[in-house]
């Protein structure tokens, strides 16, 4: 049983500039702003999150992080700041209180986000009023410490994320573990819901919680009773080595492309997951390993 | 209170059922540690250790001149407290700490606090009878990430290692008075001794069936069982304790502490050789005249 | 300065002893200053229903060590935090008088860890998944402290005694043991006495028929062989006490029915 | 209690638990308590004595269900500098969560802090004891004595209960011989054991609970009884009869008469103790 154990490392200056490039959104040179730091003072752009006009109407910005221009709306993105919702995002949550007619869900947010009991698929079909049996057997559906994937529905007056599982794709999470990365980091893509080459079931949350797991037995599409009560059940698929040691792989591709502050969409995840077959599983924790596979997972999605 | 859902609760333990835990590590690994001694220039010795991507135990020793126990007057004193930082974790503002900080304490006081640590306590009595050595352990928890107890024993063992007392000088005035005085040059102040068989403590957690160590924060969520087993270098039991609320069977329990022996035996081994590597670097670069550069909270890890 | 209570002078300290012979802990026969064998424990006398207040309750003496342990509920939680299983709170206290020192009016460190270790070591036992939003308060409050470690484990046997008192479901009792390491011989309930010249201790929480150990605790420098026969030690001298508390428990039913 | 139209058969513990006074009330006017006492019956109360043998003097009282245990602490301290021979004596009442669900964890509550303050107030006002007897050294070192006492079990008449115990571990107690060392450290030689204290009286407290309705005065009264009524009499008198302290609270006035009837009864309360008193000591 060897443990490693290591001195710290001094942060080498020059790799400080190597990542910037990384980052680099939409070409152009990248104009990263601290807090106070105007950002122009022509009238003609609008202002969008992250900013503020100070009296002579100058656009300052009031985030630490990235200016970003959409033509005539400018705003900033932080890099760090916990997860704000826009409507139609997925985002992976976890039910922290039952509570009457709703669930509060930890999406890594401002405040916790509310899933109506109205807002989920019931059993016994699509049109099914909600009646005071389902308010009564409400931890039949989501008890505490459930983890579910969810879109967001709407805002509430309060700035509280409204969210709704219906749909055949949304349902409890199981087979599988959850990894927390920066909610900035997950691109925006078609689907976030994705069937990786080597098995493994892959729900990326807008908010920074991914899920990896095995994909659940039988097809999510059908509305006959099993499959309805299936999407509640607690109780994992037997899920063997194999597929164990991909599920620990894949997260541990997402820890290190976190690490190196790398955007992530399924590509990348793929490359650096066949980066990574080289070492074994538990040696992707390591810094050394976890430079080299992520330096060559984005050297081949820049070669594309 | 952090919540865990059945699914995960099951797939962990089945992970540890066939050996490979979510993060892919076997029952029996440990995550990679980085330790610093030496970072605290007012204490006279100071160790950081940080366990994985996240527990970050700083450890601080400070030595000061005592009044003698009347029933204990010809041996030093060791006291140690454990602080865990609200910046730790969500869970730890206010008076959520308490109780965490208390059993860390009582933990440690028990493996460091008498003679079963290893250290010479009659070494650290001035004058008998009057005044003798106390040495303050503090450690600080600035993350956590599972597996704290753990790390607090490692960095306690070095930050011990790391520690200097100065030397003192008796004077005898006759008619059995004597008096003492401090010399506070650094060169000849002296380690510790008996630093070598401090024990570390290895927290195995029972979780279905098999037993892991180095537990990550969802793995401490799904323990039925934890016992603490503090071994020090000649595998000598310096204290058991256990943890969590379920039952272990008396047979798994010998062979729990079998594990940690053998586990705590290498530890140790590891431990001790990169504190002794650390050291030899310092001297090196001290005796060719190159400034001793301490990083501290600026590594880059 | 309390406010809440009469106070005496700021400074009051215990006169130090004149001559303090050193008592020989073991004679030449392997008999002890009460004359016990090395593995004897000191007689038990146990009654339980005591506190007409409590729902369950517990005295219990053993040598000249007196524990008194109450429980009352499960009843309403005060702040329920829906977990869906039940609460067990316990509290230790020594009177201040129970010790040779003096102690002190709040609950200090110790206390509060020994209040820790009650919890651990009998909600194994107790079927708190029947009881949910509702709690279970076990007092304890140790009248002579006549060794800490065999007080704890009395304290671990009275409460839970005092819980089957109550009438809690419970999947099985928890019965307590200590030893002391006292050169490199293992002394089976230690008294004060013999804990002062003691090298280590160890605490051992049973349950009987279900055959697992609820908690452990050990201090001291011990080889692991030795650890180990002294944790096979302490597990007969729990299956021992675990008769002492049925049969009070079951004279408490027919004299409680008659 | 006779079939009475009004109360169908239900069970007693449900008429008890709605109407408490009723129930009460039809009790009184049968001559006799729930309990089963008269009116002016005391509870059985028993005294034991050095039952703690790490407290250097010590006693346990039971008064009915009430039971009190009594630990006196004796440490050196410096006396005051205004009365250089006398030591100190500490009383405190803990009436802890063990002994009954309605008192919650944390510092004393304000019966208890009544209760001592009521008993402190006695000992050092009635000259129960002479603390110059607590003296090693004068000016130098005297005896602190730390009496705690601890309710096991609540059941009403808390103070009763606890001046007793207070009383019979003060003639319980020994103390090691004590001198004071010329490195002013105090030395104790815990093979000579002495008796300093000499009580010159024996307090004794007898305390009743009135009742407006059904005009009556009711003798010991038992926690459901003190519930029912907050109007409390405690007098203490020492065993010959003087009286030392009459505590009245409550809201209701209370007629002489039956003022003059509580006192016959606590001198015979306080006759009554003294032998059994007397008769533990010897």
């Amino acid at each position: 049983m060897d443990v490693q154990i290591l001195s710290p490392e001094a942060p080498s200056k020059s790799n400080s500039h190597k990542n910037q490039n990384a980052m680099d959104v939409d070409g152009g040179d990248v104009q990263l702003v601290m807090p106070g730091e105007t950002i122009t003072s022509d009238l003609q752009f609008m202002r969008g999150h992250g900013t503020y006009l100070d009296s002579e109407s100058t656009v300052i910005s009031s985030v630490a992080g990235v200016v970003e221009r959409v033509n005539k709306l400018i705003s900033v993105r932080a890099l760090k700041a916990r997860y704000t919702g826009e409507i139609g995002d997925i985002v992976v949550g976890r039910i922290t209180e039952v509570a009457p007619k709703r669930w509060k869900v930890n999406v890594n947010g401002r405040q916790d986000a509310i899933l109506m009991l109205s807002a989920i698929s019931l059993p016994g079909g699509i049109q099914r009023r909600k009646n005071e049996e389902d308010e009564l057997q409400m931890r039949k559906f989501f008890a505490e410490g459930d983890m579910v994937a969810a879109e967001v529905q709407a805002f509430f007056v309060d700035g509280a994320i409204g969210l709704h599982t219906r749909g055949h794709q949304f349902s409890k999470l199981r087979n599988g573990s959850l990894v927390v990365v920066p909610s900035a980091l997950v691109q925006r893509c078609k689907s976030h819901f994705h069937l990786l080459p080597c098995g493994v079931h892959l729900v990326l949350g807008l908010n920074g919680y991914i899920w990896v797991s095995k994909p659940v037995i039988g097809n999510p599409e059908s509305t006959d009773e099993a499959d309805i009560e299936r999407t509640y059940s607690n109780k994992n698929d037997i899920i063997d080595d194999a597929e164990r040691e991909s599920i620990a792989r894949v997260c541990n591709c997402l820890r290190a492309l976190a690490r190196k502050f790398m955007h992530i969409n399924d590509t990348i995840i793929i490359y650096t997951y066949e980066a990574s077959l080289k070492y074994p599983v538990k040696d992707l924790l390591k810094k050394d390993v976890v430079d080299s596979i992520t330096s060559e997972a984005s050297h081949k999605l820049t070669m594309e | 209170m952090p919540y865990l859902s059945q699914a995960e609760r099951d797939y962990i333990t089945e992970g540890v059922q066939s050996d490979l835990r979510a993060d892919g590590r076997g029952r029996l690994d440990y995550r990679a540690l980085v330790l610093e001694t030496g970072i605290i220039s007012q204490a006279n010795g100071s160790a950081r250790v940080r366990l994985g991507d996240g527990t970050d135990v700083l450890v601080g020793v400070k030595v000061e001149i005592d009044q003698v126990e009347p029933d204990a007057d010809n041996v030093g004193k060791v006291v140690c407290n454990v602080e865990c930082s609200p910046s730790a974790s969500q869970q730890f503002e206010g008076h959520g700490a308490d109780d965490l900080n208390n059993e860390l304490t009582q933990a440690l006081q028990r493996v460091l606090g008498g003679p079963q640590c290893g250290i010479n306590f009659e070494k650290l009595c001035i004058i008998k009878g009057q005044q003798c050595w106390i040495v303050y352990i503090d450690a600080m928890i600035l993350d956590y990430s599972g597996n704290v107890l753990d790390t607090i024993f490692m960095a306690t063992k070095a930050a011990l290692f790391n520690t200097r007392i100065p030397k003192t000088q008796i004077q005898d005035l006759g008619d059995g008075e004597f008096e003492f005085e401090v010399l506070d040059d650094v060169e000849d102040a002296e380690r510790l001794d008996g630093i070598e068989n401090i024990p570390i403590g290895v927290t195995l957690n029972k979780i279905g069936t098999g037993h892991i160590i180095d537990a990550s924060p969802l793995e401490e969520l799904c323990t039925e069982a934890k016992l603490t087993i503090a071994v020090n270098k000649d595998s000598q039991i310096c204290g058991i304790q256990k943890g969590a609320e379920g039952g272990i069977e008396p047979g798994l329990m010998s062979e729990m502490i079998q594990t940690a022996k053998r586990i705590g035996q290498s530890l140790i081994q590891q431990l001790d050789q990169k504190l002794q590597d650390e050291e030899q670097q310092v001297d090196e670069k001290r005796l060719n005249g190159e400034n001793i550069e301490k990083l501290g909270f600026f590594a880059m890890v | 300065m309390d406010r809440k209570r009469v106070n005496g002078p700021e400074l009051s300290v215990v006169p130090v002893e004149e001559h303090t012979e050193e008592k020989q802990i073991l004679d030449s026969k392997e008999r002890r200053l009460d004359g016990r064998g090395i593995d004897d424990i000191r007689p038990i006398f146990m009654k339980s229903g005591l506190i007409s207040q409590a729902n369950g309750s517990t005295y219990m003496e053993f040598g000249n060590a007196k524990v008194v342990c109450a429980v009352y509920g499960p009843r309403q939680m005060k702040k329920p935090s829906f977990t869906g299983k039940g609460v067990l709170n316990c509290e230790i206290k020594f009177a201040t008088f129970s010790c040779k020192k003096r102690r002190a009016f709040q609950r200090d460190a110790q206390e509060k860890e020994f209040s820790q270790i009650l919890v651990q070591a009998l909600t194994p036992a107790v079927r708190l998944d029947l009881l949910p939003k509702s709690s279970i308060d076990v007092y304890v409050n140790v009248l002579e402290n006549d060794g800490t470690s065999s007080t704890l484990a009395a304290a671990i046997s009275a409460a839970s005694v005092a819980l089957a008192d109550a009438g809690i479901e419970m999947y099985d009792q928890v019965a307590a043991s200590s030893i002391a390491y006292v050169q490199n011989k293992i002394l089976m309930d230690p008294s004060a006495l013999e804990e002062e010249s003691e090298d280590g201790s160890l605490v051992v929480s049973y349950m009987p028929s279900l055959n697992e150990i609820t908690h452990i605790l050990q201090n001291g420098n011990t080889e692991s062989a030795i650890a180990n026969k002294a944790v096979e030690q302490c597990i007969d001298a729990c299956s021992k006490i675990y008769s002492v508390m049925s049969t009070v428990l079951l004279q408490s039913l027919d004299t409680s029915d008659k | 209690m006779n079939a009475d139209p009004v109360a169908p058969s239900f069970s007693f513990e449900i008429f008890e638990r709605i109407k408490p006074d009723e129930y009460f009330r039809r009790f009184i006017e049968e001559n006799v308590r729930p309990d089963g006492r008269s009116l002016h019956a005391f509870r059985p109360t028993s005294i034991r004595q050095g039952a703690i043998s790490t407290a250097n003097g010590s006693a346990m009282v039971r008064i009915g269900g009430t039971t009190v245990i009594c630990g006196i602490k004796a440490e050196v301290a410096e006396p005051r500098i205004d009365r250089p021979k006398d030591g100190y004596l500490v009383p405190n009442v803990e009436l802890a969560p063990i002994c009954s669900a309605n008192f919650r964890p944390g510092p004393p509550s304000e019966q208890a802090q009544i209760n001592a303050e009521t008993i402190n107030h006695v000992v050092e006002t009635c000259q129960i004891l002479d603390l110059s007897e607590l003296c090693i050294e004068e000016g130098k070192a005297v005896w602190t004595l730390y009496a705690d006492i601890v309710c096991i079990n609540y059941d009403g008449n808390i103070l009763d209960a606890s001046l007793l115990a207070l009383i019979c571990a003060l003639k319980d107690l020994s103390l090691p011989k004590a001198t004071v060392l010329p490195s002013s450290i105090v030395q104790a030689d815990s093979s000579e054991k002495t008796r300093p204290l000499q009580l010159r009286r024996l307090p004794v407290s007898s305390t009743f609970c009135v009742f407006s309705n059904p005009k009556v005065t009711l003798s010991d009264p038992n926690d459901s009884e003190e519930s029912l009524s907050k109007k409390i009499v405690s007098i203490i008198l020492d065993t010959e009869g003087t009286i030392l302290y009459v505590h009245k609270s409550g809201g209701s006035v209370c007629d002489p008469e039956m003022m003059k009837d509580c006192f016959t009864k606590a001198r015979a309360r306080a006759s009554m103790l003294k032998e059994l008193i007397e008769r533990v000591i010897v």
